[in-house]
């Protein structure tokens, strides 16, 4: 584990961990978007790489995904980016956020030699289930990764427990079934699920999935140890998009940017 | 030599699993419990063998192809007449076994993804049939392109659901189905149209179209005092209908050959000869082959016959090219065309594009063999769909020639 | 009450006959005497019962259609599933048996006639598998609204000769191939497409198609314990289907019912209705009842369903309905879409428009008949020939109601 | 029988047989060219009735049957066009050539009040083969009709042995398989078939079917007793057609018609 991971495993919760895609609107831009981050309170960054086949994302992302795609953008690309960010000031763990395709393609040594060189804090896959980790976990364990493991509703009692135990980083816990995506509503036994999973887990546990507003956070207050949101950032950056890649808006876009994270991030915290 | 894969995990080997979202997991563990009782109840098999039979047609004939064969000079050909099922393909086999699978398992609805509509017409016969609400995912490209498919799934009381995501085609459809079915667990079932997916799919579908296999195999033998052929042969796309005429082979001394689609010719870049070409990577739940860029992004697959325009292929034929039980071949577009004439003209049969390929290799393999030798082409369907295909390659030709 | 008609003169009663030129009763003759030394020989009938078997995939299902019979609360509703035959129709029966014949009988080629072009490429298909040169007479404003056939039948190798006569349709076309066959008698064979035609024709295609009934008859009893369906019910266009069905049934106690197209009314004008509305006269060489004008001018008929447009109706239907042992109906063009979709929607099964005339009659039939009798429809044909019209027919429909 | 036909036996041969329809290209001059063909030669006209389904014809015929059908032609309308011709000076017989439905519609009792009324000497059937014709072959008897019988190249001895002793009127050969129509080439054993014609036959043997010069028919000198020829004539009237219905070109026409039959007719007989 890193040092940034360690430090976030040990902040104030509620936690809160922003999804974006990587190159979306623009190399340049992610940088950017990942500083405003951080200072409206980011406590780690899932950086996602985009895929031709998204399986588990909504129709937000997906479009983000094809938009970094036409940008040129790749794993390789997006773990290097992450040393602009770090250059630029970021110090929150930085989680790659990758279907499983990308990395086989890439091949697991490179990528853990690109994750050590580029400050890579975390791995998440969201087509791999736990069965089909286990090595990975391995591995990312003797390459001080975490591997964040993911959990939801219909997951059983006891897989739940034998995630929780190996969980890494933090737990990911999936507020309702589907996809990515905004939702007004989560799945009906989400209380007990959260209670199971904070009993099986030794990491913090975060909810994501449809999360849109500061509102919806404080349904699960004290349920869970903070909050994944993906969907709705990446909705913002959309909209910003043609703002952000322009030189002469990009300020005023990414200020309209913190503006509404400022109302969304559940706690704002500083970092120094 | 008795196959005894996939193993707990869903693996043929390296290959298969189950590489999805933590969602769907539950619902992949429920389908392999109901899939394993129902196969285990007599009253399914007896009820999947009436609704075969009795609905569907079965068994269809193995036709000798007297002309064809004299014409060639080579081996005996034998068809597999999977043309002649209810809805003219192998695909319905599979799409009623999982609908009364479905049925069992008390689900009320299925959905079912389509490229050129042959599977989704399946699944929706087979909900018609047996009472399920249907809907079907097809990528908006596809269904500007296959109108009237469309249309006879909406006849049969579907619901045709336009994909917007990706290249609007097949595997987009298939990543919408599999989304769309982590949110609707509960009382839908999944009826994937080939033997691809995550585990246990590629079983499931094996499963029910081994019927191909078998049924072949003892008709075979009937024929022949118990001798086995020499050689199978059939087409690959997902690998359905391959895999369950394989299936009554595969532990015996008979050469498989598998038949992908070689589009305009490897060279060029427009087939879907994921074997041929493609790298092992993972699509729609499975570690596969799969044709991708160097980077790993699923790449669109080219082929005049839409059944096997898919850029992955079902992970148990991944295994058995991977460890050289079956030979994986290409045919082009073009030399499928021509197959599909000979065809035609000795043996008065339209068979469809797909199997098309399978008969054009079957032409060269039968003409390096000995007279005394036979082998099977699985036909999987009829050609009827394609005929407004068949027509518009002609006329094209036809003003080139001008 | 065994029915020992036709008489050595091809009469059914007052019906039938060869009122034909001179120049072809040679060829009568010989078809007659080749025929009859043909179905009395053995090895000849083998044949034809495993190309039925081995290349048509026959016997054809007989379906229980238990959500169609639950529906309608009456009568429990089985289906005769001619479409699942080879080319999808109950034609190929007739094609295959009289392309045997016309091989036993020592020609090398065939001609044929053809209306929408499902006895076209039936019979192009025998001649293809057979190994006959054929030729197909098809009225040329049939060739342009049904282009898709005329192509399949180029692909089977076959001639399509375009008939410029008369209305260019069904009834010139066949016209046409009995001038042509007089020309050419010596090594053709006139392979005709319903019962209908000069003697020994309707007899020859009521031989080949009553498998059909034989086969639903045996495994009906097989269902049942031995007992006999309380009804039988099939569309009549020439009138093979239905004939070869009635076949099995005749001569026991079963209700026959013939479903003619009743077009858009037959007070409209505008139908194929035959034997509602034609009178005695005389059609290709036959003596039956036949859509016509006061004066005798043959009228053309009309049905969406283009295998019903025929103006005149097999001589053994004429001599059925006279002595009333068969009761003949009327469907129109909109019941006949009605009871498809119905078909569509409850068993899953897309029929041609051809057979959804026999469906909405037996719809019907069966609400007024009691829970505890039951009835057979032949399914004729399948309906992938027909989404194109059913496509058109919704478009419009969807336009109207704007 | 009537007397025109009993003299038509008895004139010198080769007969000549003309075949026209009736009606085409109009009633009226449908009465002029009957005319015109008694003045050129023939011994006897056959009036074909326009039918919507001619199998035994070919497609001369077939078009002049179309034409005639607008022009409102009918079986009935077509017989008493006769009277008109005899009160304009025809004197050879005339034989109804008729597809049996025209008739069977009619009636026969009507066909023959009507044929009695208007001079009719004869009656073909072309669909109606010898086994189907045997009452009608009466009923013409009895109404002093001659029912023309045909026999064919292929019509086996048995059969035109049977034919021959039955014929009325003169018996109709045909010299080739296939439909009416103008042909180079005729049946191969034609000679064969017109010796055993001849010798089953008490009434004059015509050939016909595809004559169109007099060179053709020179070939048969000797072998028959006559002629008939339709599809030439008939595709001559078509190409007069516009020109006989216009009143101004008429006589023209006629005169060309008459020219034209002049270098086709066997021999010249003049009748008084
Ligand atoms: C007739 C036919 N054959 C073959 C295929 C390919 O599928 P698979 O490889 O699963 O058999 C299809 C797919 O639509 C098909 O329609
Ligand atoms: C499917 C089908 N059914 C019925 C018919 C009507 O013919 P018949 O009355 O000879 O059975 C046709 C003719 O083309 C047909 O294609």
């Amino acid at each position: 584990m890193t040092n940034r991971m360690k430090e976030f495993q040990n902040l104030k919760t509620p936690l809160f961990v922003p999804f974006i895609t990587a190159g979306d609107p623009s190399l340049e831009a992610t940088v950017d978007l990942a500083l405003a981050l951080q200072n409206e309170g980011a406590s780690a960054l899932e950086l996602g790489i985009p895929y031709s086949d998204p399986l588990a994302d909504g129709p937000v992302i997906q479009r983000a995904s094809l938009r970094a795609l036409k940008n040129g953008m790749s794993l390789e690309k997006a773990i290097k980016l992450v040393s602009d960010m770090r250059e630029k000031g970021l110090t929150i763990p930085v989680i790659i956020f990758t279907y499983y395709n990308l990395l086989l393609q890439l091949g697991e040594q490179k990528f853990f030699e690109l994750a050590a060189q580029h400050d890579i804090d975390g791995l998440l896959v969201p087509d791999m289930p736990f069965e089909e980790s286990k090595e990975l976990h391995e591995a990312c364990l003797q390459h001080d990764l975490s591997f964040i493991s993911l959990a939801a509703p219909t997951t059983s009692r006891e897989r739940l427990k034998e995630i929780g135990r190996t969980a890494q980083g933090f737990l990911y816990c999936i507020s309702s079934l589907g996809v990515t995506g905004t939702r007004t509503s989560f799945a009906n036994d989400l209380d007990r699920f959260l209670e199971n999973a904070k009993a099986s887990s030794h990491v913090p546990v975060l909810v994501g999935f449809g999360l849109s507003s500061r509102e919806q956070m404080q349904q699960f207050e004290g349920k869970c140890d903070g909050f994944i949101m993906g969907s709705a950032i990446v909705k913002k950056i959309e909209e910003l998009g043609p703002e952000l890649v322009n030189e002469e808006t990009k300020d005023k876009a990414i200020a309209a940017f913190s503006d509404f994270l400022s109302k969304v991030v559940p706690v704002k915290k500083v970092y120094s | 030599m008795k196959t005894v894969y996939p193993d707990s995990k869903g693996r043929y080997g390296q290959f298969g699993g189950k590489f999805v979202p933590e969602t769907i997991m539950f619902a992949l563990e429920d389908l392999e419990r109901g899939f394993l009782e129902a196969i285990n109840d007599e009253d399914f098999k007896k009820d999947l063998e009436h609704e075969l039979t009795h609905y569907s047609g079965r068994p269809t004939p193995l036709t000798y192809a007297g002309k064809l064969t004299e014409r060639l000079g080579g081996a005996g050909i034998y068809l597999k007449r999977e043309d002649l099922n209810h809805t003219g393909a192998h695909k319905i086999n599979n799409a009623i076994g999982q609908a009364l699978l479905a049925k069992r398992m008390g689900k009320k609805k299925i959905i079912a993804e389509t490229g050129a509509g042959q599977h989704g017409v399946a699944a929706a016969t087979a909900a018609a049939r047996y009472g399920l609400e249907c809907k079907v995912y097809m990528g908006e490209e596809d269904i500007r392109r296959q109108e009237l498919n469309v249309f006879r799934m909406k006849l049969l009381g579907a619901e045709v659901i336009p994909v917007t995501s990706g290249t609007r085609t097949l595997k987009d459809a298939t990543n919408e189905a599999i989304r769309q079915w982590v949110s609707a667990v509960e009382d839908t079932f999944y009826l994937i149209g080939s033997a691809v997916g995550p585990h246990p799919y590629p079983k499931i579908v094996k499963e029910f179209q081994s019927v191909i296999g078998f049924e072949a195999k003892a008709q075979y033998k009937e024929m022949h005092g118990g001798k086995l052929p020499d050689k199978v042969v059939a087409c690959v796309g997902g690998g359905s209908n391959a895999i369950g005429i394989f299936a009554g082979f595969v532990n015996e001394d008979v050469k498989l050959v598998g038949v992908e689609a070689g589009g305009k010719g490897i060279l060029t870049g427009l087939h879907a000869a994921t074997m041929a070409n493609g790298r092992e990577g993972v699509i729609h739940g499975s570690l596969t082959y799969l044709l991708q860029s160097e980077e790993g992004q699923i790449q669109e697959p080219y082929s005049i016959s839409a059944g096997l325009d898919y850029p992955g292929v079902g992970p148990e034929h991944a295994y058995l090219k991977f460890t050289k039980r079956v030979d994986y071949q290409c045919i082009t577009d073009e030399e499928a065309l021509e197959a599909l004439n000979i065809l035609c003209l000795e043996e008065g049969i339209l068979c469809a594009l797909e199997s098309a390929h399978a008969v054009a290799q079957a032409i060269k393999e039968a003409k390096a063999m000995s007279p005394d030798e036979n082998l099977i082409i699985c036909l999987s369907g009829r050609g009827d769909k394609d005929v407004h295909t068949l027509f518009e390659q002609q006329k094209e030709e036809d003003s080139h020639d001008q």
